[in-house]
Order: structure tokens, then C-alpha cells, then sequence
């Protein structure tokens, strides 16, 4: 089992990592739109722990947490995101394309465009006959797409192994939730597809492990598929750049004082499993670390460009 | 000059101008209603026309175009957005097995007066961000094709586009879009009113006589910045803006190569069966003897994500000058 | 309202009409696959005289009963899917492509894809504000598409004019229903799209109509969005020349014996509205009148092949 | 000779020697399995291999798409069937930004080595079961595409096509389907045992002297009719089946045309942007002089219902008969 401190760690090094991130933007060392999922942090971290290395997780544009979670070398994962030879995959990617077939984890630029993937995966294990599961996390706003309802009926049919987690932060850019779902909540609807559903509050880590956990858990024995709902709201912009006007600022800055990492943290003072200070440290060395990690990628080599005609095709051999 | 609206201004224009004077015409897409796109290419229609003629929608594709086919066959006249081009294969039954053929399918009974608005191009966003994809749309019959490249073609392309009869892919440049009309050489008085730029007409946008480069979109600024660079080392480059892709306006460019002998075709599509064969190998039907010609063009890979990686592959300036060298250069 | 009787007689124009172009295939003046409904008449006369001029209704590759249940000409009709200029698309479209603009009424070959175009006409009904109400048919092999999902949802967000007419005939192609779908029954999983969803007996026509016209009356009232699953039989082959090895000889001879047209006959007689004699007069009234509808579509021109290249795009004026 | 397989029993026996060769091959997709696909180009692979390798599948082509993506990244080697390449619009997206493209994606990491199995070609059903769109599936890299014109190459391309490291759509012609290797005069004799035709590859299939005409798939066969009908005329045409379209063979081609100087591309896929201009581009670009060539293809038309319509736009052996009278009779 992975405790409360130890999810709370997660959560500091997912805030971090995002932190980090914002600084190649204005710089452009990144020069794309940058997704980062800062106010989430407790849905990753409450995913870390239960996923075995041939456990399979597909993700989204909004996927470093996610990463994090399944145990990607964090350095790669932020050298591709500065686009560096050095990264997740030798900068050929890019921040919505990371790739660890090691750790069978991936990410899709395209909305929905996962859980198919994932479906396979765990397709995969109920060819080998083990007991591996497949999860994708998907944003709310994936629940409307074909791909998604195709998925999660095929894996209702074939009580496949797959937990779809779907990061309910109620936006999808600037349409709300309730104005792009038919139902008010997607836990309701995974009878549909013969899944078990639930809905957690995404802003409590353990809330959320304990229904992803219980999730993978009834996949791994042959359950069959789940849906794990967890509620959150993205602090951010959509991407880095978004004017995001469509969100009240009163919505926001209420929404933005509901800091899962402060929530995490106040449990942890409340239990006196740590002091305000130890925390505080805890946040500080972490920051230090992601600094000199930060600046070690810096140092690294952007891609040769004439390596970019390189893997269109296998080499022939 | 004046009013020094970005691209994306001049697109808003034009479709709030159709909608005040067609009340059939609805545009329909994610974030096209309360965000104004996330262009900025819908900004005010909104608020101007209300919730029954602009529509927010789920990020269901299928349902968008799905629904612009009966929109159209109830006598509205949609303007569908799908925000990326990339996109389009979440969708594209839609658009090819209904939306292009329903007027031939039904014997011309029915008009599929529509337009899918999507954006196109690459500002580094890697391979699932960043394509064209105009030449997978001129693949498929019962489609028009048109990509701006400045301020004055995107408003007039779209009133063209809302007003045809037959479907339009209307391919924004994701790079041009923010750019402002003071940007421009060319294509940079954007009337107030309502205008229309024929589709299926190619621009001049440069007269030369060594050379005929023909392009669209958002390598015409690079490719005419190129051209005026080598005209004062003596290289004479006419520059086309296509405008269109279905139809090609072949006999524009044609003409400029009976004059030239020489052709040189710029895409940021990829290079393989797309346009840039398709328009060499019609300006030889149409009996054009050409002394050379040559094509540069995303050389069929996908787009990369970082930035040494995609200035690779993608024509800028530099790679333009580069292959207009090379092209005068040959005997 | 429309009889038990009158339903009768749109079944046996029904049944006569696929008879009829079952006669086009060996002689291959239908020379495309020939997808007849026959055994599933209830459900096309069960939708007969509940849809006004101005109601939409897609179809699908299996369309030629709804056609007629909305009114569409028949004789444009044979002599569409007779492959004749005189057709209903001048020999354009064929068979899956029957498109009649001024009754709304459209079909695809592309499962799913129907339904989607149907949101489209229930959007246009919300625009105008009038009170016309969108019906999309589809096979239940349509439900698990992605077109499908996201189709409802967006009417069930908006609450938008639309009823999904299911017809279950428990196969897509070879594929049970079983197999393919998570759930037992399409109409269970009307709630996750927030529909009204029921399901009925699809070869009693009487119980089509009683839900069909419910669900189209509750549209009609700004009620939202259903979905009318009508469970039936295909007594054919999926396409003519489908050697049909898939089903059992056993099911199928039991299923055939329930022919919606005799259910309809028997109870006819049994509530004494017609004698068998009555019955089998009217049954060969219409055999002779289509016999005559046939021999004269059969004597149509097919379209001048110069003609190939109109309409892709409108005429330049 | 012997064996007088059809296509579709070539097929399912290069399927069947693959999966007892690599049990990481599945196959899956709609009626694939019990049925043995509605050609039977599947038939006996789900008694031999049963449920865990070949699954039937819901109508749910991109839930198809997609699940070969994981299984490709679990090691498996899918075999995905689009029962209609018509069909693939609603599932292009994971074809072509994920199957394509996650090999380039990862730097190399992920392999995708995927078939997509797919029915083209015009057998009468209308302009939604009727396309080739080889030319669509070539413009968007990161794909080998493959389209067999006879039963030894159907195999082999099969075999090749699965052990192929790289995604491949393998399309097949519905009118070749059931045709039987004594229907023809080329490519009949179909070893029992496992071989491989190479990607990539084109073949001659009968030497001239002429004209160059390049075609493959359905066309194949009513081109090599027509060029022995014209030899009695004295017309001496070389006939090429490019088998492959991605990669595409220009060499092959090109060499040939050094010898006739005359190119005929007959094509049952849209005309315009797609294989005809590529490969007369491609000839040229190769160094070649080509005294002239000629476009037969599908003019950009979708495909009508009726016969009488159909038979206008589709070329069929006197269609490229007088195709080939015009190129030879040009000065
Ligand atoms: C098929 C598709 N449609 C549209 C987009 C553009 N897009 C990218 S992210 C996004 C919103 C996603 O919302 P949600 O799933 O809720 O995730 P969030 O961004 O809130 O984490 C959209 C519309 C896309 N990438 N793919
Ligand atoms: C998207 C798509 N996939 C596959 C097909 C091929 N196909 C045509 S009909 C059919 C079965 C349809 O089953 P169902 O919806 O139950 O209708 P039924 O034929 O039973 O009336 C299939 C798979 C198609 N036309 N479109
Ligand atoms: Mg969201
Ligand atoms: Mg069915």
C-alpha cells in the first residue's frame, strides 16, 4: 500500500515537473501549446502504486502526471517536452506524444483516441490469458467521442481488464461539462456498457485510490471493465497561451483554493503524520531537484535535423 | 490600408456579414460559440445570433458533420468547424460518403451547401497538430478546396465559401491567423464590406519571368519573401498563389510557365500524391512544354516535434530560396 | 389514427415491394447486393401515417420499407433500386442511396451514419422553432458506432425532436446481437444519453405503432429524444447471394414461422374485421398491381451514360 | 497449374500460414471470424485458431482501429479488417495519426507492425461501396499500401504484408475476389507452401515495346486483355503491375518508358491527386523523356449506381483500349 505521505510525494514532484514546464514556455524551448494539468495532481498521485510495469496506460494531451504515475523516467519525459535528443523519444514526439513501450504507456493528441488503444492492451492480456489490465485516462470531454462508447462496448462484451479513469475537471476547453454531456455525471452512464461506474472527488488523493485501486483490483481478478470518475478543475488555461475567459474568475479562484496538494497536506498535519515545516521541506527539496533537473535538460541537444527522415519505416534490414 | 485586422478577424467578418444576410447559414463546432474559436475566428457571432445559430458542441466530430448534412438538407446552409485539420479522420465518413456525394448520389436532388472550416499548418505541434491534408480532400470528388493566404483572400474565400452551393473545406493557416493585415505585401486592404474571391482562381502575386512558383496558404509570404531576396541577385521568380486546390486553376499557372519554361511547386502538404504531382502533370496536359521543374514539399514524413527537427522538413524562406536555386541552376 | 387493417395493407405493399426487386437479382438488373427486408414489415407499417411531410426520416442500407412508411413514391423507388433514370435519384444513387428532399427522407450505406443526419433535421426543427420531429432507423448493429453515441448524446443534451428506431433482428450480418452488444437490450442504455428509451415486439405491428407514435408524439411536445428498439427476424440472407450458413436452419425456419403479415391476418380474422378470403384477396390485389408497377419500371431506359459526370458539383450559373 | 484457388482462399491460406508461422498474429474485425468474412477471405482461420486470435468484431471500426494499436504495443501482430475500404473514413483517424505515425512518434521506439485488410474496387453497389482510395491511404506517410491484381500475388503480398515490421494496407478488389486462378493468364500458379511477393515491387506482365501502361489491382487483367487484343493491331504494349503503391516502384516503370517513351496509367481510383500524376511525376523527375502520356482513371466522379453510369466513369478493358489507341496514335 502506498501511504498518504508517500501520495502526497507524488503530488509535490507532479507539481513540480508542471512548474518546470512553464519555463520553456515563454523562452520557447517549447514551441507548442503546452497542457499542463496543475489543480490535478491528486488523480495522478492517486494512481501511482497500483500499476505494474506490464500494466499498460494510455493517456491524453494532458499527460505528464499520468507518466509520473506509471513510473517514466521523469528526465525523458521532460527532455521531450524541451524537445531534446535525449527524450521519452529522441524529440520525434513532442509534449501530447510520449511513448515508453517498456512501460507500455502512451499518449494521443486525440481526444478519445485512447481508450481504443488501451482496449487493446487489454485484449492483449486476455490473449496471453494474464492478469494484466489496461487503463486509459481521458478528459471529460472524451466521453462524447465515438471512439470512446466503441471502446468501452467492446470491452463490456468481452469483460475485458480496463479501467478507463476520466479526469472530470468540467471543462473541455471552453465548453462545460454540462452543456457537452447528456447525463450529469459519467459514472451514471457505464451500465451502457456494461461497466462498473464510479465518482470520486479527484481533489482527495486517497478517495481517488481507493476507487482506481478497487478498479484495477476487480480487472486484475476478471471483473470486468470500470469507469473511476474523478472531479477536479485544471488551474490553468486550457494550454499555455489560452486568454481563458470563458471561466469566471470567481469560479476560479474558488476552484483554485481547493489545492489537492493542500488538502493532501493539511490531512497529513491533522494525522500528525508531518509538521507545516516538514512540509514545507519536503515541497523544497523537491523543487531543487526538478531545478537541477530542469537544468540539466536545458543543457541537452536538440535533435540532429538530419535525423528527421528517420523512422517513417523500420530500416530495411 | 487602414483597418489592420489578423486573419482571423477578416474570417469572423466574413461570417458574421453571411449570417446577417443569409439567415440559413449556422455555424456549428467546439468552442466556435461562447470562446469565438480558438482562433479567435468566430469571436462575436455568438453574441450576435445567439445560441440556435451557433453552436458549441461536444467533441463529437461524427455528430458535427453527421449533423450539417441534415442541417443541409432541411435548407441550412452549416458552417461546421473541426478545429484542426488533423482531426478529420475521426469524421471523414461524413465528409466524403455524404457531404461530397449526397448531390451526386441523389441525381442532383440534393445541395450539400456546407462549409467545414478547419485550421491546417504547422506551428509545432507535432505530428498530430500540424498537417495540411488538402490534398487527401482533393482526392476525393464533390469537395471544393480553397487555403487562403492573406488577409483579403481569407474574408473573401469564406463569403465564397458560405455561398456556394457545393461543399467547401475551408483550410486556415494556423500560423496566418494571428497575423495582421500590416503583415502582408500582398493581400492586406480588407474592405469593411462584403466581397467575394471567386474560388477556384489563382493570384499572381508576383510577376517574373525566370521562374513560375506556385503555392497557397502559408508558404505564399515565405515563398514571395524568397522571390523579392533572389530578384536582386538577378532571379526573376513569379509567384502564384493558388487559392484553390478543387478546382486548380491550371491554365493561371499555364499561362506563367509557357512564359517561365520553368515550374517549381511549394506544399507544406506532404509531397507523394498530393498536389504537387497533380499540378505539374496537368500544366503538361495542358500542352505546356516545361524545361524543368521541381517540387518541395514536406517530404513524406510526419511532422516532428522539435523544432530542429520540424524547420527539417517543413519549406521556409530559406528552403524555398534553396530550391528555387536549384531549379534556375539546371541547364 | 391508422387501423389494424390499413397497417395490414402497408405491410403487404411492403412485402410485395421486396418481392418484387428479389426479382431483379438473378436477371442482375440489380447487379449491387440487395438488402430485402422481409419479415420485418411490422416495424415499416408500424411507422406508417405518424410522420408529416415535414418530419425527417434516415435510413439505412435496409431502407426500402421506410421509404414507404414516409410516403416516398414507390414506383421512383423500384425504378431506383431497377437501376432506371426514371428513378427517384435518375439512377444515381441505386439501391442504399434513395434520397427524396421534399419528404426528408435519406439512406446511407454507412451503418450508423444515419443517425447523426437526423440530429441535423431535429437541430433544424429546434431553429425554425416548429414541431417537426426527426426519426433516424437504424439496425441494432448501428448502436455500438461511435456515430451513434455521439448522435444522442448531442440530441439528448439539447433535448432535441429525434426517435431512434431500432429494428433488432438480432444479426449484424453474421455477428449475433449478443456478441456485439455489452448490454442485453439497446433500449436499457437509452438513459446514458438521457433518452426515453422502450422496447417492443417488432413483429406485432400494432405494439410498433403504439411505441413509435409515443415516442414521436413525445418529440413532437419538446418531451426529448428516444430510442424504440423493435426486436424482428431477417428472413433472408443479410444481402441476396449471403449464403446464410451463420444462422441455424433451426432458427431460422422457427423465426420465419412468425411472419409479422399472418400475426396481422390472424388477428384481423380473429377480431372479425376480415375474412381469410378477404385476406388473400387484398394480398393479391396488390400482387398484381405491383406485378404491373415491376413490368413498367422494367420498361424504363437506364440513364444515358453521358450523364456520368453531372453532379458532382451544381452547374456554374 | 493444378490448384484452381480463388482470391479469397489465396488470402485466407497466406492468414493461415502466417499464424501457425507467428502466433502473435491475430485477426480481427466484423464477421471475420465464424463467417470467414463476407468473401471468405478469412474461412477457416477461427476453427483453426478460435476466439482469442480471431475475434469478430461489433460495428465498431475504430474500436478495431484503435485495439490493433495496443496490440501492436503488447507484440502482437494485428491483421485488421475494413470489411469496405469505403468504410474507413470513420476510423482514418487511428490509422493515420496513430498506426502511421507512432513509430515515427517514439523516435523508433514503437513498432506498429499492423495490416489493415480492406475490400476495394467497383462491383455495382454505388458510390459508397465502391472505391479504391489507394491514393488516399499513399498521400499520408507512414503507410505501405499493397493492391493485388492475381491470386500467387494476393498471397504473397499477404505473407509479406504481415511480416512487414511497417503498417500495410493490403487491399483487396471485390471483383477479383472470387475469381479463380484459372480466369487467368498471369500469377495462377499459387504454391501451397508459404512465400512472400516483396512490397515495393512492380512486375511486367507482359513485355512490349509501345507504351508503358501501369496499373494494378482490378485493372490488371482487363489492361493485359486489351494490350493482347491491340497486338494483333500491331500495338505493342508493355503492362506493369505496380502491386504496391507505397512504396511505389518507379524504377521499374521508369525503365520501361526509357524503352517505349510512351506512359499509359490506368487507375480505378479517382483521377486526380493520387497515383496517375505521382507516377507520370515521378517517371519524369527520374530522368526519363516521355514522348507522351496518358491519365485512364475514375474522372473525379463518385461511383453512380447504375450500370450504364458505371460503366462510363470505371475503365474497363475497351475503355483502355481506346485509352491506349490515343497515347500510341499521339505524334
Ligand atoms: C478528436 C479531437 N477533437 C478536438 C480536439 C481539440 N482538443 C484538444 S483538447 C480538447 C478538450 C479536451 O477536453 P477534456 O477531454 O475534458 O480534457 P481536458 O483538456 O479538460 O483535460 C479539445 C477539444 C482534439 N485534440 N481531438
Ligand atoms: C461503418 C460500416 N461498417 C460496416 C459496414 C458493412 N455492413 C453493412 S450492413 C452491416 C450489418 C448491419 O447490421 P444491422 O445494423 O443490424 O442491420 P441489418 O443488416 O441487420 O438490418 C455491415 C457490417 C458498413 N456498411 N458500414
Ligand atoms: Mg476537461
Ligand atoms: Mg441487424
Amino acid at each position: 500500500m502506498t501511504t498518504l505521505s508517500e501520495r502526497f510525494g507524488y503530488m509535490v514532484w507532479m507539481r513540480e515537473f508542471e512548474l518546470a514546464c512553464l519555463e520553456g514556455v515563454p523562452t520557447r524551448e517549447i514551441h507548442s501549446e503546452l497542457h499542463t494539468a496543475i489543480g490535478q495532481e491528486a488523480i495522478g498521485a492517486g494512481m501511482a502504486g497500483f500499476l505494474r510495469a506490464d500494466d499498460s496506460l494510455s493517456s491524453t494531451h494532458r499527460n505528464h502526471l499520468h507518466g509520473i504515475a506509471k513510473g517514466v523516467n521523469m528526465r525523458a519525459m521532460l527532455a521531450e517536452i524541451f524537445e531534446k535528443e535525449t527524450g521519452l523519444c529522441g524529440g520525434f514526439g513532442g509534449h501530447m506524444h510520449l511513448f515508453d513501450p517498456g512501460l507500455k504507456f502512451s499518449t494521443t493528441g486525440i481526444v478519445g483516441a485512447g481508450v481504443p488503444v488501451s482496449v487493446g492492451h487489454a485484449l492483449a492480456a486476455r490473449a496471453r490469458g494474464d492478469d494484466a489490465v489496461a487503463v486509459a485516462v481521458v478528459g471529460d470531454g472524451a466521453v462524447n467521442t465515438g471512439a470512446f462508447h466503441e471502446a468501452l462496448n467492446f470491452a463490456g462484451v468481452h469483460r475485458l481488464p480496463l479501467v478507463v479513469l476520466v479526469e472530470n475537471n468540467e471543462w473541455a476547453i471552453s465548453v462545460p461539462f454540462e452543456k457537452a454531456s447528456a447525463t450529469p455525471t459519467v459514472a451514471e452512464r457505464a451500465s451502457a456498457w456494461a461497466c462498473f461506474g464510479t465518482r470520486v472527488d479527484g481533489t482527495d488523493v486517497e478517495a481517488v485510490a481507493d476507487a482506481f485501486g478497487a478498479a484495477v483490483e476487480r480487472a486484475r481478478r476478471g471483473g470486468g471493465p470500470s469507469i473511476v470518475e474523478a472531479t477536479c478543475y485544471r488551474f490553468r488555461g486550457h494550454f499555455e497561451g489560452d486568454a481563458d475567459t470563458y471561466r469566471s474568475e470567481q469560479e476560479k479562484s474558488a476552484r483554485r483554493a481547493l489545492d489537492p496538494l493542500d488538502i493532501a497536506a493539511r490531512a497529513l498535519i491533522d494525522r500528525g503524520e508531518a509538521s507545516a515545516e516538514q512540509i514545507d521541506q519536503r515541497r523544497q527539496t523537491v523543487r531543487t531537484a526538478m531545478a537541477e533537473m530542469l537544468a540539466s535538460v536545458r543543457a541537452d541537444q536538440q535533435p540532429l535535423p538530419e535525423k528527421a527522415l528517420n523512422h517513417v519505416f523500420r530500416p530495411v534490414s | 490600408m487602414g483597418r489592420n485586422l489578423n486573419i482571423s478577424q477578416c474570417v469572423a467578418e466574413a461570417l458574421t456579414l453571411e449570417m446577417h444576410r443569409d439567415d440559413r447559414v449556422m455555424v456549428i463546432g467546439e468552442d466556435v460559440g461562447r470562446q469565438g474559436g480558438v482562433f479567435g475566428a468566430t469571436r462575436g457571432l455568438h453574441k450576435a445570433f445567439g445560441d440556435l445559430r451557433v453552436v458549441d458542441t461536444p467533441i463529437s466530430e461524427t455528430a458535427i458533420t453527421g449533423m450539417g448534412v441534415g442541417l443541409a438538407m432541411e435548407g441550412y446552409r452549416p458552417v461546421l468547424e473541426i478545429m484542426f485539420v488533423d482531426f478529420i479522420g475521426v469524421c471523414l465518413d461524413q465528409v466524403y460518403n455524404a457531404i461530397a456525394k449526397n448531390h451526386y448520389m441523389s441525381g442532383g436532388r440534393v445541395t450539400m451547401p456546407i462549409v467545414i472550416k478547419t485550421a491546417g499548418g504547422c506551428i509545432g505541434s507535432g505530428a498530430q497538430h500540424s498537417q495540411c491534408l488538402w490534398g487527401l480532400f482533393a482526392h476525393l470528388p464533390g469537395l471544393k478546396v480553397v487555403a487562403p493566404s492573406n488577409p483579403y483572400d481569407a474574408k473573401g474565400l469564406m463569403a465564397a465559401a458560405v455561398e456556394s452551393d457545393d461543399p467547401v473545406i475551408y483550410i486556415e493557416h494556423k500560423g496566418l491567423l494571428l497575423s495582421r493585415a500590416d503583415d502582408f505585401t500582398f493581400g492586406n486592404d480588407v474592405p469593411e464590406g462584403r466581397y467575394t474571391v471567386p474560388i477556384g482562381q489563382a493570384a499572381v502575386i508576383r510577376p517574373g519571368t525566370h521562374l513560375t512558383l506556385a503555392t497557397l496558404s502559408g508558404t505564399v509570404l515565405p515563398a514571395f519573401a524568397a522571390a523579392e531576396r533572389l530578384a536582386s541577385e538577378g532571379i526573376d521568380v513569379e509567384v502564384i498563389d493558388l487559392r484553390s486546390v478543387v478546382p486548380l486553376d491550371v491554365a493561371t499557372v499555364a499561362q506563367s510557365v509557357e512564359k517561365t519554361r520553368r515550374l517549381l511547386v511549394v506544399d507544406e502538404d506532404y509531397l507523394s500524391f498530393g498536389l504537387s504531382a497533380e499540378l505539374v502533370t496537368r500544366v503538361l496536359e495542358a500542352g505546356v512544354s516545361i524545361r524543368s521543374f521541381s517540387r518541395h514539399a514536406v517530404p513524406d514524413v510526419p511532422i516532428p516535434g522539435a523544432l530542429s527537427l520540424e524547420r527539417a522538413v517543413v519549406p521556409n524562406q530559406s528552403s524555398i530560396e534553396g530550391a528555387i536555386r536549384e531549379v534556375v541552376a539546371r541547364p
